[in-house]
């Protein structure tokens, strides 16, 4: 491999969706068969470009662009494991959603726009994901958010306008905060190079004072996004949004994106002794229960089918925080791994929840009574991924749990294990009325709005196929979790590399 | 000797004379000046880049008799953003005005006032400036009248009588000095000023009086009523650059020549005022009812964060410190000046599309407008500081300075700025996304659209992704004259 | 002595023409004060031997420029008729 | 007292006195002639500066002070203008300030 | 402004003035001899003219004239573009009209008179060109409309004619690789003289037309 593509390929990964991005937003509005290509070749090229960094970082290669902005700030793209396991989980999801949205939004207004801050959002996830340092990481942060604020706020509805500034108030303020730790520790440690292992174990013990106060800020900017409790009200109020937006922004960007740096900032920024060392983990752990548990109970009392999804997801990512908050390798790949889990599992059920709406007009968990009979595909995708949620094996959510309950133990936090148990019971409570309405109660007369007849396929083709791919996607994750380049082993790979150092 | 320093002022004065001549061909003439103007700043940068600073004497006499024209790392990088804001504003007048007669009337005084803002920029020579202020603000009033109606000519004239207590105010100073030190040339001036009374009353009268064309607060009060009434490319103008000069000239004497007679206090008085006129801005944009009233308010918050640096950089010796906090400032002050025209030209644009500029009744024709709604987008992005543009790496530098200076307090008034910002910004953006139609094509008008949106491209991707450039203009030396 | 005597009735009577023309209400008395002040001036640069100026100062700032006021003081002063308040 | 302090501090009062009624006066036309008469208080303090008892006198500030008369009528001239054509559209244009 | 306002703005001013003349008597004590002056005498056979202050303005700071006049081409256009010219005065009685036939001439030798004889003595194209401005300004008294002036093309040429002397003279010495303005000492004196001639009809042409305080008739609509 040529040296040239060791510093081009991460730069061109984060190009590859930016520049039919910019290009889209140039396309004539009713050119869709221009729009459609730049977009599947966009997201086509990022996959294989990916293709050759998995293969590239498991044989310990090195990439890394790096742009000087100004003295002391670089903007640095690298590929380490980490990264590689988010880049992946994007691009492949992006693949799909692009699809789904394609199906989704046809003869809609405001496409090219649509698309166009489409491929903007992946962009900024993906660099987020290659980011090599926290300067780095805060632009594409930041980005994301702007990125996604004209796809909240798409449809131009009055809630949609709402839902929109309620999600900027909420990222804007977060990333303020963000901002303001990283200068602060910026000033402090110089640049922050995500290293492996972490960067401020060697620094003098006076400063940790300082360390504590700017991980609160930190995890404040960072928890927005993540949606932990009390930073998560954005989340419900931005379920508005078009289908493949919200399942965008809860599964593969905007959601991660913030527990993906929250991964980062204890592993490759403190170091995850430091953390431990200075309570920070303890607090990141109480964070992620609460907020787990406040997610579930709120869920449950949800009748809006969004909705209940949407507090789920509040629950569900803060799995990836707590994983991260036990002090032991095992836990750190229960959280990781679910990082990707949670992405596929609940991308399908936020397919679902929009073939529904879209195809019979169903809102609410009240209308599915029967569903399972129209649209039998659609449910059975929507059966994989909540029961996958809840933990059955054999499918992706199990092996999360496994592993986060053994890294518990591990760890000796064995009142993780309450919080998971607690946590299994009440995700069964409030998916499991939802699979038996749709499978077992008898279907309605009418449909609240059935807008696509029923030919030979339920549902439109571009509708139907993404939520069955992602569907035996969890399915895969959970058999083959052993297999080389599952998501178990690359998070395997992640902890050994973290811990070993 | 470098031909580029006085044919930078002299293109655009011949420009102003052929289209005051022949008025039916100014539009030809006019781009053809605005061309060569901006050809010849190319070749100013390209030299500061390969040999450092550039001084060009005048009139074959050398400082002290004679005027000398002076050019580093910084003017370089001003210049170029002004001819390219200029560039960007002499294309969209052509699209913008639609009475021809009017265009015949923006021409000469428009390449005038571009005239004023180089010689302002390359001046070395304190009784220069004061030559350079009276022509940028003459010209500047009269531009800023031609929009006709009644606010438009009340919100000039008290501009124009402004600068001129501006102007007398400065000359006052520079008559001081000429008292206590018999020269005018800065680089000379610099290596005889020093700590007292006289020195430091001089450079409180020359601050006041480009203080007050600068807009600082709280000497602000007559700019948005101008700002907001002027022809949008005027604005631009106005907001972008004859502001930008004045503010730089202030900050050039504090940091430069009269860095011995600054004292801390001072410095802290400055960056207060700064932090002052952030908030304050901020704040009377957000509350602001019509587009370019915002933009104008703004403007005063974004000439405050100039001045925050002042405090942090005046305790610096030369280094590498204090050349990452210069090149900081500059780029906020570059950002600003790209972001600020665009969304002029934007408003411009919206207004006339839909006959006013009432925030709250946009929202059919912005999206009608993709173009321009984005180039307000971005130029949005920009002002508020926001990531790639350059301001935020300009924000980030700053902060990281009052952090490690101990200054914190600056901190308060950068995220109070930050956040008003993005709620004045995103107060307009709300309203371009609605169930109106929209257009099948991105830009419908090429000529009117096209400048505002590259300038805002600019302030965001350029300058935030290639702003190492900048310290390369800045590495050899830094503001000395 | 004599000189300094000279000197501080020249002073004198450009500052009271200064204040005087300032503080006059009635448009056209202004300008005429102020042209007044401006010849005057003039008068004073002479002595201090700047003869060039004092010329530029009679012929361009008292002369042109009180006559471009004094133009604009007739239509003030009428205004004053018309309206009776400040002008 | 030398002959420069004391025609440069009538200069100085000059600017003063003119700066006063500048800020208190409304009406144009006075405010008019309040910025001449306080930059004529400059340009005095300047030809004062010049004087160098006996020997011939400083032609820089001499130079300098032409340039800003002339600048100053120039300004005059646009903003009774200004003044005249506000004074068409109606009303008093002494009513900004 | 009310009352106490005006008294507040006047104690302020008292105190800077208080406060400027003491800096002033600071900074004349502490003076030092002006060094600008001695190099100025020194330098000045090599200008070609007698007058040190012309000397000054245009050759020294020459630049600065250069941007002074277009200050001056700046207020014409500025007051150009603001419309139409106030009507004139009533065509003025026999009388006044002998007078002007005399005044006019005399200060139009008058003001040639300066120009030529500002080289060497006081005087000089802004006293020259000021005193045909007034020309102009007696005659618009008199009841001629355009104060003397020519037509639209003809005003435009003069008012530009300052600043394009200037740049004309500055930028050809520049293309031979001199500084801008740098005159060759044999031609300095003419080119001076040049430089001044066209500058004194600009200053009268734009004070008369400032005077005027209109856009010429052809122009607009």
């Amino acid at each position: 491999m040529s040296s040239a593509l060791d510093t081009l390929l991460p730069l061109l990964i984060v190009c590859s969706s930016l520049v039919p991005g910019a290009a889209i937003f140039l396309v004539r509005e009713d050119s869709h068969l221009l729009r459609t290509s730049l977009n599947m070749a966009g997201a086509l090229t990022k996959l294989a470009l990916v293709g050759v960094m998995i293969w590239g970082v498991y044989h310990e290669h090195d990439y890394e662009s790096r742009i000087s902005l100004a003295p002391g700030l670089d903007l640095v793209f690298a590929a380490d494991a980490l990264s590689v396991l988010f880049v992946t989980l994007s691009s492949v999801l992006w693949l799909v959603t692009t699809i789904y949205a394609i199906g989704y939004l046809e003869r809609t207004p405001n496409r090219s726009r649509f698309f166009g801050f489409f491929s903007l959002c992946v962009s900024a996830t993906v660099g987020i994901a290659l980011a090599g340092n926290l300067l780095t990481f805060v632009i594409c942060y930041e980005i994301l958010t702007l990125a996604t604020y004209p796809l909240v706020a798409h449809r131009g509805t009055p809630e949609a306008t709402r839902g929109a500034r309620i999600y900027l108030y909420y990222t804007v303020g977060g990333g303020a905060l963000l901002l303001l730790g990283a200068v602060w520790l910026q000033t402090l440690a110089g640049p922050l190079d995500f290293v492996q292992g972490g960067i401020l174990g060697d620094l003098p013990a006076t400063l940790h004072g300082q360390f504590q106060v700017i991980f609160v800020l930190l995890l404040a900017g960072l928890g927005v996004k993540a949606a932990l409790v009390p930073l998560h009200g954005w989340l419900p109020q931005s379920m508005v949004a078009p289908a493949p937006v919200s399942a965008l922004l809860h599964a593969v960007a905007v959601v991660k994106a913030g527990a993906f740096g929250i991964v980062r900032v204890v592993y490759d920024v403190y170091g995850v002794g430091l953390a431990d060392a200075l309570g920070l983990l303890a607090l990141l752990g109480a964070l992620a229960s609460v907020t787990i548990l406040y997610g579930s109970l709120r869920a449950l009392v949800q009748d809006g089918l969004k909705s209940r999804l949407a507090y789920s997801t509040v629950s569900q990512v803060s799995y990836i925080a707590l994983g991260t908050s036990i002090f032991g390798p095992i836990a750190t790949v229960g959280g990781l791994v679910h990082l990707v889990h949670q992405g596929i599992m609940k991308i399908t059920l936020f397919f679902c929840a929009g073939n529904y709406a879209e195809t019979l007009g169903i809102h609410r968990v009240s209308q599915m009574d029967g569903v399972g009979r129209r649209m039998p595909w659609t449910t059975l995708a929507f059966s994989a991924g909540a029961l996958g949620m809840i933990g059955i094996p054999p499918l992706a959510g199990f092996v999360s749990k496994w592993y986060l309950g053994l890294g518990a133990i591990d760890g000796g936090a064995d009142w993780v294990l309450a919080v998971l148990a607690a946590s299994g019971l009440l995700n069964a409570a409030y998916f499991l009325p939802i699979l038996y309405r749709a499978w077992f109660r008898p279907p309605p007369e009418h449909w609240p709005e059935e807008r696509i007849a029923r030919r030979r396929l339920e549902t439109r083709a571009a509708l139907l196929w993404p939520p069955l791919i992602t569907a035996t996607l969890c399915l895969l994750a959970g058999l083959f979790a052993a297999a080389p380049f599952s998501p178990l082993e690359w998070a395997e790979l992640i902890a050994r590399r973290e811990y070993d150092r | 000797m470098n031909a580029s320093l006085p044919l930078a002022v002299c293109l655009p004065l011949l420009g102003a004379l052929a289209t005051t001549l022949a008025p039916a061909r100014a539009r030809a003439l006019g781009l053809i000046a605005a061309l060569a103007s901006s050809g010849v700043v190319l070749w100013l940068v390209v030299g500061v880049w390969e040999q450092g600073p550039l001084r060009a004497s005048l009139g074959g006499w050398s400082a002290p008799l004679g005027i000398a024209l002076a050019a580093d790392g910084a003017v370089a990088a001003l210049l170029a953003m002004t001819a390219m804001v200029a560039l960007a504003i002499s294309i969209h007048a052509g699209g913008y005005f639609r009475d021809p007669e009017r265009l015949r009337q923006f021409w000469p005084l428009w390449l005038l006032l571009w005239a004023a803002l180089n010689a302002l920029f390359l001046a070395a020579d304190l009784f220069n400036i004061y030559v350079g202020l009276e022509l940028l603000g003459l010209s500047g009033a009269a531009l800023a009248a031609l929009g006709g109606g009644r606010a438009a000519l009340t919100a000039s004239l008290r501009y124009l009588l402004v600068g001129l207590l501006g102007s007398m105010t400065y000359l006052l100073g520079v008559a001081l000095i000429y008292a206590a030190h018999g020269q005018l040339d800065l680089a000379l001036l610099g290596t005889r000023l020093g700590p007292g009374l006289v020195d430091a009353t001089a450079l409180a009268l020359l601050s006041l009086g480009l203080a007050l064309k600068a807009a600082l607060f709280p000497l602000h009060f007559w700019l948005p009523p101008t700002h907001a009434n002027a022809p949008a490319p005027v604005s631009a103008a106005l907001s972008a650059l004859v502001g930008k000069v004045a503010a730089w000239l202030l900050l050039m004497l504090w940091l430069g020549p009269f860095a011995a007679v600054t004292q801390p206090a001072a410095a802290t008085l400055l960056g207060l005022l700064g932090a002052c006129g952030v908030i304050w801005g901020s704040w009377r944009a957000l509350r602001a009812e019509r587009l370019k009233l915002l933009a104008a308010h703004s403007t005063v918050a974004q000439i405050g964060y100039l001045f925050l640096f002042v405090p942090l950089i005046q305790g610096l010796d030369p280094g590498p410190e204090r050349t990452a906090l210069l090149g900081a400032l500059l780029l906020m002050a570059l950002t600003h000046g790209f972001a600020k025209a665009a969304f002029f030209l934007a408003a411009g644009q919206v207004q006339q599309l839909a006959g006013h500029d009432r925030i709250d009744a946009l929202g059919g024709t912005a999206q009608r407008l993709p173009a321009t709604t984005f180039t307000l987008g971005l130029a949005g992005v920009a002002l508020i500081g926001l990531p790639p543009s350059g301001s935020f790496i300009g924000k980030w530098l700053l902060l990281e300075a009052a952090i490690d200076q101990g200054q914190w307090w600056w901190i308060l008034p950068v995220l109070a700025g930050t956040l008003l910002a993005a709620a004045y910004v995103f107060r307009v953006l709300a309203r371009a996304f609605n169930q109106e139609p929209t257009p099948l094509h991105f830009v419908t008008q090429v000529r009117a659209e096209l400048p505002g949106l590259v300038l805002a491209l600019l302030a965001v991707a350029g300058l935030g992704l290639a702003a190492g450039g900048l310290w390369g203009l800045l590495e050899p030396v830094e503001i000395d004259r | 002595m004599t000189l300094l005597l000279f000197d501080l009735v020249l002073i004198a009577t450009l500052l009271t023409l200064a204040v005087a023309a300032l503080t006059s209400v009635e448009p056209r008395r202004a300008v005429m004060l102020f042209i007044a002040f401006g010849l005057w001036l003039a008068l004073v640069w002479a002595r201090l031997g700047a003869p060039d100026v004092a010329l530029a100062e009679a012929a361009i700032g008292a002369g042109l420029g009180g006559a471009l006021m004094l133009a604009a003081a007739r239509r003030a002063a009428r205004r004053r008729q018309r309206t009776g308040g400040e002008g | 007292m030398s002959t420069q302090l004391l025609y440069g501090g009538a200069g100085v009062a000059l600017c003063v006195l003119g700066l006063w009624a500048f800020l208190v006066h409304r009406p144009l036309l006075r405010k008019l002639i309040a910025i001449n008469i306080m930059g004529s208080g400059v340009f005095h303090l300047l030809i004062a500066l010049a004087e160098r008892d006996g020997a011939p006198p400083d032609p820089v500030p001499h130079a300098l002070v032409l340039t800003g008369i002339v600048v100053a009528v120039s300004a005059t001239a646009l903003a009774l203008v200004f003044g005249r054509r506000l004074d068409e559209q109606g009303g008093v244009p002494e009513d900004e300030r | 402004m009310n009352g106490p306002a005006r008294l507040l703005v006047a104690l302020l001013a008292a105190a800077l003035g208080g406060l400027l003349l003491w800096v002033l008597a600071t900074a004349l004590a502490a003076r030092p001899e002006p060094a600008l002056a001695e190099a100025a005498f020194a330098a000045l056979p090599l200008t070609g003219v007698g007058n040190p202050v012309t000397a000054v303005l245009l050759d020294y700071r020459a630049y600065d004239t250069l941007l002074e006049l277009a200050v001056l081409l700046a207020a014409l256009l500025g007051i150009w573009s603001l419309g139409p010219p106030a009507p004139a005065y009533q065509r003025a009685g026999s009388a006044l009209r002998a007078m002007v036939a005399w005044v006019v001439p005399l200060l139009i030798l008058t003001g040639g008179y300066l120009l030529w004889a500002g080289g060497q003595v006081p005087g000089g194209a802004f006293q020259g060109g000021a005193l045909l401005g007034a020309a102009g300004v007696v005659l618009r008294l008199a009841g001629d409309p355009r104060a003397g002036l020519p037509g639209e093309s003809l005003q435009r040429l003069l008012a530009v004619l300052g600043v394009g002397a200037f740049l004309l003279v500055g930028l050809t010495v520049l293309a031979f690789g001199r500084d801008l303005l740098d005159y060759p000492t044999d031609w300095s004196k003419w080119l001076i003289l040049a430089i001044e001639g066209a500058a004194t009809l600009a200053i009268g042409a734009t004070l008369a037309a400032a005077y005027v305080g209109g856009r010429p008739p052809g122009e607009g609509r």
